[in-house]
């Protein structure tokens, strides 16, 4: 045991002597550039930037209208949820231009007066196998819209959407912390997060396999 | 011209003759591989499976090849943790076949899965409760475990040896395979016994559910045992296949006897315990579900009473008493028999516990359900084997497998 | 320092270890996996918001009330209309479907034409319009308007009216429809009643329900109205015993299934009669009041006649009976007596849907089974539904051109001396065209029908089809005839037009629907009421004149009336005018006649020293027969004992084969079935559940157009017999064929 | 808390008439029309066709005239095995089929599933079905689609799962109207919706005031294979026995006194 210990100590010495040096400024270069790779280079590859049809000014709205948030973003008859709003809500201000903002005259322009439903890039957009329940979370729960949305009633303007060139999913879905660390309940909107805070307030953990959620609370 | 690859003081046949092998064998390999692609590209709808037949000749196939690769680990057992030092001149070799067995189990179970980018999910949102899960798990321990027993040999290289790195590294190994050889006997009798809980607890299948002791079914015992008498067979066998291939003796016959004589009495056991359960089931198990025996063997064009004699008598029992005799091991003709029977008796138990299972109908109104491969299955399924056989040719053309043969076969 | 192998490889491990410690490996695994989860190629259906709209289903005569659900502008899935009186919120499997011939791919999307060379061309609906005018025109001033001949699916609601009232004013008696049981029942009704009125089923209150071969719960009449109306006669322990050759669907929920030798089910009646009559079990105080006939009379000559009573004793005798129809004679007795003491016992008849006429010599027979119990109009039994008359057009003026050509005679016979009561026979409407020399009809309108598939030996058919030198086609899709027709004129699809919906076939529910428009037109169709209406108006003169709506829209709203807006809101009305029939006939004797003589029964064609076996249709739910081909949902239904690949299976007694010499198959083999009209290969299914000598095939399959989810399944069973004149309507009263099957090698 | 979430957990069940049952398929049809079940050209190979919802046809086996038909529609049994574990349950690797214990419902999430099959394997009504095939649907015909249901995607399984998003969107109406439960009738699946023969009763097998709950006491009624002891949420009643025995295997010596089932039920 001990001569192969020698042995080897002899073999590594002999390797430094000739370019020990060389080998471990490769190593870090390897590993400094693969990190590079990975933390930054990475997840600019992996986002495609896209910009909102037209920029939306939330803080001015949420001036003009009553309702807060459920004045546009509102729940249909049936109890299902209307989402972002469509042209027809629209309209009710904006037959015509109300102010001189050129994002507003454009909305007009090429919307309104032209009927078409603006193509919104929707930032929260679940994939086909979710089915989500506004009307649970929000009316038997009585969780406030930021708790998931964060505070984006507060912007003035719309931020660049960043859509994942393999998923197709928006970036706020993983989040905008590469590692997947998050900390507000809005960062990120991935299964682990619905499933964390349904454990947490004890919601339909039925399942008989996981003894956690069960799978038809939230898949469709 | 790559001599300086090939093991001191053994002969190899010319570099000609073996990439001409390479080539043939190649060939099929490929034919494999196009098959595999074309299941990735197109699908599961280039197999014959279809809603009755979900597992069919992969799993079979994956079932099979870990049995009979269950030399690897029990000659192991033997080796290190009996003691059965002469088994160290077949341990080698039974660590490659076992690591081809278990490496093309991994790869059919790739093919096999219908959304292969998603297989991760097995291991990431386990359901401890599911017996695949368990075979996801052990499997890939012991694949790990094979791979870590097999890297040594690799560094035996005559040309990797001179890096003193490898030649430590090597011998350091080898100083610890007692070790991986225990964790890969624990896990061993753990994935074999798990596969044979994938049929057994089957509550829905009265043809392979079986009753058992606390989550394990009487197949979970059964077939690590058939895995632990059969798998050293078929090392005999491809072992008896190389010497002929080769033209030299390779082990010496002691060594030989020595696990044919094990392997016997395994095979002798595991035919009384077979026979136990099986008496039990149709008298106990399947009627308390409603069936007669004869109900799974009859009414159908392929599985008849045949299937069961076969698998129990005519490959269980007759390997098995020609095993423990020693005049039936120590003659070359009826040690080859044995264990060619031994080899189609454990494949052919694989078989009925996956095909037969799912051809049996159930419900009283359904019909028995016949099933033939397609090409591409038959293809992908063959692709193992010339992988198989290729990752043996060279290992044996290049590496120290048969520490006996240069003492059997000196060079002039 | 030197870059050299070892170098590098240690840049590679470090670059290992780095990425292991970057997010890379981990996000690029799940990412994969995302992947797979949402494949651009899997679709992900848009969500919006959920609406329902009412309509009315017009896929077959039933008149079932249908709920759409939506998603914003897209019909996502058809039900059935809760609260609706014809079905309550059931639906059938062709409504369910409704959705696959909306978006499918059998669609004609706009209007086409045929090139010499057999391939079709886009055209405008200007074009259209203007080129079949153009050949109106033309044959008009030929002075032959009497050869555009017309077929028409119905002969009720305004779109066939609209077409009828298109032909007159154009000059043509050429107008015809296509025919079921309801026809056969009509006259019966006529001969029997004096009514002028349809056939309806008062299933639900019955409590004994004889079928002769009706396949009430599989397609009969309006199939959701009494697949319920004999769920609620079982709820009421009522009785129904079905009476065919096969174990049909029907006969396999009745509670008793007799077989019978087919063609013998008047003789049945007729023996049934014989039986109650002889123990007194009849209604006497209906027969006595409310009948002529039943006793011997003398008419206006002083001749003295054979009354019913007599007739039946003299010449049906059980014995006699039993022999014919194969039933021993104890089964007819108890059979006899069950129906008899019923209290409300109702007997049908019209084989299958009902979708063949049939002899009305055995219509006859067993309507006479219904007056001995008094099961006319009345709760339990047969009523005699009007024809509704909500369309109250003034009749249309015709010019000098438009006179003489209605007054030629129609090329079909129906009306005539021979056939009086008949109006129309389209099984003849082949033979007449015929397949070479010139064809009396030089142009052919053809909406809501599909000829080319549902006619019998529709190779002729085809042929007369070739024959005729334009036919327009009015289909929504491209059928068989379409495909033999020159021009096409697609209609709008069901959910996409108003239509108001006749009452439903076979049933007493007076239910007028509204057909309503679900979602906007998907391709560039048109209504076929204004089509016709855009094709009168471009006729101009008198034909135009007489073609006042500015739309068939208009049209419809102003036929409606004061029911309109009722209509339009809830989907259908109930007139509140009872069936007029009631307990009045309008015979000569003024009341319910019986007919004492000459009941025989039809003779199938082909000769059985050849064809030693009878070939039978079966009608089944899961396969759409009439004019709408099966969409996909429906095909994935039929069983593999029904249709095995592209191959039909036929059913036989496992006897059959036995008895038979030419024939040596197992379960599922192929073998050769021919019949005088024609030949098929099919697959044979041995079944105990039909009576041995007889071959079963499903109708509804062997469809040559449509797409590839329906083309060249199977075999036509219209390829495989000819019609047979009934004697008495001149409808094709054919219920099979001689056939013989033999192994394919032989 | 515990005991009164046990109190309002419910278990869907269905008994299906088969004396009321023609065999129509509309059940089939309803399911495929609500469930964007795809189709292909050919689906004359049973084993290779997707119906969540299958008619098999029965017979008597007797000789003619004596035959005698039964159809018998077949769902997800949605089992509750012992304690929720039904056979195909326990055996999923991947947890992408589970059992609520608060509806009884066996779930299946299709993008969880990687395709093993292992729970086609454990299933003896042959309830599941494999994806062979990417979905594709001729051009056009995609606007009929349901975004209620995701359409599933190659290589892995799918079966009946009562419609389980009727019951979401019922439950995010009750929900938006301030209620915790649904009514009886809230929640139905579209076969049972559809039948036009009114042969299919669903409801909460737990409520006695519900019709499903009086029907599966009934004399006639029975379940599949129940001797494998799957515990199945699908009741059968039939008035006819040879039906009632066909529902289960028995050995030769038990076939006439086998009425008496209720050793086999619990």
């Amino acid at each position: 045991m001990s001569t192969s210990e020698e042995k080897t100590k002899e073999v590594s010495a002999n390797a430094d002597s000739d370019s020990g040096g060389a080998i471990i400024l490769f190593f870090i270069i390897g590993f400094v550039a693969s990190l590079i790779a990975g933390w930054i280079i990475f997840p600019k590859l992996l986002y495609c930037q896209k910009k909102q049809p037209i920029d939306f000014n939330h803080v001015l709205h949420m001036e003009e209208v009553d309702d807060g948030c459920e004045s546009c973003h509102f729940f249909r008859e049936d109890g299902t949820y209307a989402g972002v709003p469509k042209l027809e809500q629209c309209v009710g201000c904006h037959e015509e231009a109300v102010g001189e903002d050129p994002e507003e005259v454009k909305f007009v322009n090429e919307y309104v007066a032209k009927e078409r439903e603006v193509p919104w890039l929707i930032y929260s957009k679940q994939p086909d196998c979710v089915f989500f329940s506004h009307a649970a979370h929000v009316k038997t729960a009585g969780m406030d819209c930021v708790t998931c949305h964060g505070p984006i009633g507060e912007s003035t303007s719309l931020k660049v959407y960043e859509e994942n060139w393999i998923t197709g999913y928006s970036r706020d879905i993983w989040g905008q912390n590469m590692s997947g660390l998050k900390e507000h309940a809005w960062d990120r909107m991935k299964m682990d997060d619905c499933a964390e805070c349904h454990v947490k307030n004890n919601v339909k953990q039925t399942s008989v396999q996981t003894k956690k959620g069960a799978c038809f609370v939230c898949h469709k | 011209m790559d001599s300086a690859l090939i093991p001191k003081g053994v002969r190899r046949c010319p570099l000609g003759h073996f990439v001409l092998f390479l080539a043939v064998v190649g060939a099929v390999l490929l034919w494999g591989v196009f098959a595999m692609v074309l299941c990735w590209i197109k699908g599961l709808n280039q197999t014959n499976m279809n809603d009755y037949y979900g597992f069919a000749l992969w799993i079979w196939a994956d079932l099979a090849v870990i049995a009979l690769g269950g030399g690897a680990f029990f000659t192991g057992f033997l080796r290190y943790i009996i003691g059965k030092d002469e088994l160290k001149n077949i341990i080698n070799y039974a660590v490659l076949i076992g690591f081809i067995c278990y490496s093309s189990a991994l790869l059919i179970l790739a093919i096999d899965i219908g959304q292969p980018l998603r297989g991760w999910f097995i291991f990431w949102h386990a359901n401890v409760h599911s017996m695949l899960t368990e075979v996801a798990f052990c499997l890939s321990c012991y694949f790990a475990v094979l791979t870590i027993e097999y890297i040594p040999l690799i560094l035996e290289n005559r040309q990797a040896d001179k890096v003193p790195f490898f030649h430590n590294l090597s011998h350091n190994m080898h100083e610890i395979m007692a070790v991986f050889a225990a964790t890969g006997a624990f896990l061993s009798f753990f994935h074999q016994g798990s596969l044979g809980g994938v049929t057994g607890v089957l509550f829905g299948r009265p043809f392979g559910f079986r009753e058992g002791v606390f989550i394990w079914p009487w197949t979970f015992f059964l077939f690590t045992w058939s895995a632990a008498a059969c798998g050293p067979c078929f090392t005999i066998l491809v072992t008896k296949i190389t010497e002929a291939v080769t033209k030299k003796k390779l082990v010496k016959d002691n060594v030989i006897e020595l696990l044919a004589k094990i392997s016997g009495w395994m095979l002798l056991t595991y035919f009384v315990a077979k026979t136990i359960d099986t008496w039990y089931w149709a008298s106990v198990t399947a009627p308390s579900m409603g069936f007669f025996l004869s109900d799974f063997y009859t009414g159908n064009p392929l599985y008849g009473w045949w299937i069961l004699v076969t698998e129990i008598v005519v490959c269980g029992l007759v390997p098995a008493l020609i095993l423990i005799t020693e005049r039936g091991r120590k003659n070359k003709t009826s040690l080859v028999v044995a264990v060619v029977l031994a080899s189609i008796g454990v494949s052919l138990n694989r078989w009925v516990m996956v095909l037969q299972v799912m051809a049996v109908p159930v419900m009283s109104f359904d019909n028995w359900a016949m099933y033939f491969p397609s090409w591409q299955e038959i293809a992908t399924t063959i692709l193992p084997v010339a992988y198989g056989i290729i990752l043996i040719g060279i290992s044996h053309r290049y590496l120290p497998i048969f520490p006996q043969e240069k003492e059997l076969n000196p060079v002039d | 320092m030197k870059i050299d192998r070892r170098s590098f490889l240690s840049f590679i491990i470090g670059g290992a270890a780095g990425t292991a410690l970057s997010p890379l490996p981990a996000k690029l695994t799940d990412d994969l996996s995302i992947w797979t989860q949402n494949w651009p190629w899997t679709p992900v259906p848009e969500d919006g918001e959920a609406i329902y709209a009412d309509s009315v289903c017009t896929l077959c005569p039933g008149g079932c009330g249908i709920s759409v659900r939506k998603i914003d502008d897209r019909a996502i899935k058809i039900e059935g209309m809760k609260g609706h009186p014809v079905n309550d919120g059931g639906i059938c499997i062709l409504g369910l479907s409704g959705l696959q011939l909306l978006y499918g791919p059998t669609r004609v999307k706009t209007p086409l034409k045929k090139t010499s060379n057999g391939g079709w061309k886009k055209i405008s609906w200007d074009e259209a319009i203007a080129e079949v005018a153009e050949n109106l025109g033309k044959l008009r001033s030929e002075g032959q308007p009497q050869a555009l001949a017309c077929i028409s699916g119905s002969d009720q609601g305004t779109v066939p009216q609209l077409f009828r009232r298109f032909m007159t004013a154009y000059g043509s008696p050429n107008y015809m429809c296509v025919p079921s049981s309801q026809d056969s029942y009509s006259i019966t009704l006529k001969l029997m009643q004096g009514a002028q009125a349809s056939a309806g089923f008062d299933i639900e209150n019955a409590d004994f329900v004889l079928s002769l071969g009706s396949g009430i719960i599989e397609g009969w009449g309006s199939p959701v109205c009494m697949f319920k109306a004999n769920s609620a006669c079982e709820a009421k322990k009522g009785k129904v015993v079905q009476i065919e050759p096969r174990l049909s669907n029907t006969a396999a929920k009745a509670d008793q299934w007799i077989p019978i030798n087919p063609g013998t089910e008047g003789d049945l009646a007729l023996g049934l009669a014989h039986l109650i009559i002889k123990d007194d079990l009849y209604d006497k105080d209906f027969v006595g009041n409310n009948t002529f006939g039943f006793d011997d009379w003398t008419d206006d000559k002083g001749k003295s006649c054979q009354g019913f009573r007599q007739f039946v004793l003299e010449n049906y005798g059980p014995e006699k009976v039993a022999e014919t129809t194969g039933i021993d004679a104890d089964t007819l007795t108890s059979l006899a007596k069950s129906f008899a003491s019923a209290s409300n016992p109702v007997a049908i008849c019209g084989r299958g849907q009902g979708k063949r006429p049939g002899s009305i010599h055995e219509f006859i027979a067993v309507h006479a089974l219904n007056a001995l119990k008094g099961s006319i109009n009345r709760k339990g039994g047969v009523w005699a539904v009007p024809e509704p008359n909500y369309i109250s057009w003034a009749e249309p003026e015709t010019d000098a051109v438009a006179q003489k050509g209605l007054q030629t005679p129609r090329i079909d016979g129906a009306g005539t001396e021979k056939y009086p009561y008949t109006k129309s026979l389209l099984n003849r409407f082949a033979e007449v065209v015929g397949s070479e020399g010139e064809s009396p009809v030089k142009m052919l309108f053809v909406s809501g029908a599909n000829p080319c598939f549902t006619l019998p030996d529709t190779g002729a058919v085809k042929a007369a089809f070739e024959n005729i030198p334009l036919v327009v086609s009015f289909s929504s899709y491209m059928d068989e005839t379409a495909k033999a027709a020159d021009l096409i004129l697609p209609n709008h699809v069901f959910l996409e037009r108003y239509e108001d919906v006749p009452p439903p076939a076979g049933v007493n529910k007076n239910v007028i629907g509204l057909s309503k428009p679900v979602v906007d037109p998907q391709f560039d169709t048109k209504h076929a009421g204004d089509a016709i209406i855009s094709v009168a108006k471009a006729l101009k003169g008198s034909v135009g004149s007489a073609f006042a709506w500015d739309s068939y829209e208009a049209c419809l709203q102003e036929t409606m009336g004061d029911k309109w807006d009722s209509l339009n809101e809830k989907g259908f009305v109930v007139p509140d005018t009872a069936p007029a029939c009631e307990k009045t006939y309008t015979t000569p004797s003024g009341k319910f006649e019986f007919f004492a003589a000459g009941y025989e029964q039809v003779t199938i064609e082909g000769d059985e020293k050849w064809y030693p076996l009878i070939l039978m249709p079966y009608d089944s739910m899961r396969l759409s027969s009439g004019f709408i081909g099966n969409p996909p949902f429906m095909t994935k239904t039929v069983e593999d004992t029904v249709l095995k690949g592209n191959d039909i299976v036929v059913e036989v007694n496992p006897l059959t084969v036995r008895e038979s010499s030419a024939l040596f198959v197992k379960d599922g083999d192929y073998a050769i079935l021919s019949t005088p009209k024609g030949k098929a290969t099919v697959r044979v299914h041995l079944s105990e559940g039909i009576m041995p000598g007889i071959v079963a095939m499903p109708t509804g399959l062997g469809h040559t157009a449509y797409d590839e989810y329906l083309a060249g399944k199977g075999t036509n069973f219209n390829e495989l017999i000819g019609p047979v004149e009934d004697p008495a309507s001149g409808l094709d009263a054919a219920w099979g064929i001689r056939a013989k099957l033999a192994n394919i090698a032989s | 808390m515990k005991k009164e979430h046990e109190h309002k957990a419910k278990k869907y069940g269905m008994v299906i008439d088969l004396d009321k049952c023609t065999g129509c398929g509309a059940c089939m049809v309803a399911c495929m029309a609500e469930n964007n079940v795809p189709f292909r050209a050919d689906e004359t190979d049973k084993l290779l066709s997707i119906t969540w919802m299958r008619v098999y046809k029965l017979t008597n086996a007797m000789p003619f005239p004596k035959t005698e038909i039964c159809y018998l529609p077949r769902p997800c049994m949605h089992c509750e095995g012992s304690h929720g574990h039904s056979p195909c349950v326990s055996v999923c690797p991947a947890t992408a089929t589970d059992y609520s214990e608060a509806t009884g419902i066996v779930s299946q999430i299709y993008t969880r599933c990687f395709g093993c099959r292992y729970c086609m394997a454990a299933c003896p009504y042959h309830a599941r079905y494999f994806n062979w095939w990417d979905p594709v649907w001729p051009e056009g015909m995609e606007k009929y689609l349901s975004p209620n249901v995701s359409p599933r995607m190659r290589g892995i399984v799918e079966k009946c799962s009562f419609c389980f998003h009727r019951y979401q969107l019922a439950m995010e109406k009750a929900h938006y109207e301030g209620r915790h439960g649904l009514e009886e009738d809230e929640y139905q699946t579209s076969c049972t919706q559809a039948c036009p023969a009114g042969a299919i009763t669903f409801g909460d097998l737990n409520n006695p005031h519900h019709a499903v709950y009086k029907l599966k006491k009934s004399e006639n009624a029975f379940r599949l294979l129940e001797r494998l002891g799957t515990n199945p949420k699908v009741y059968y009643t039939s008035s006819r026995k040879w039906v009632r025995q066909a529902g289960d295997n028995y050995l030769r010596d038990e076939k006439d006194n086998v009425i008496d089932k209720s050793k086999f039920r619990n």
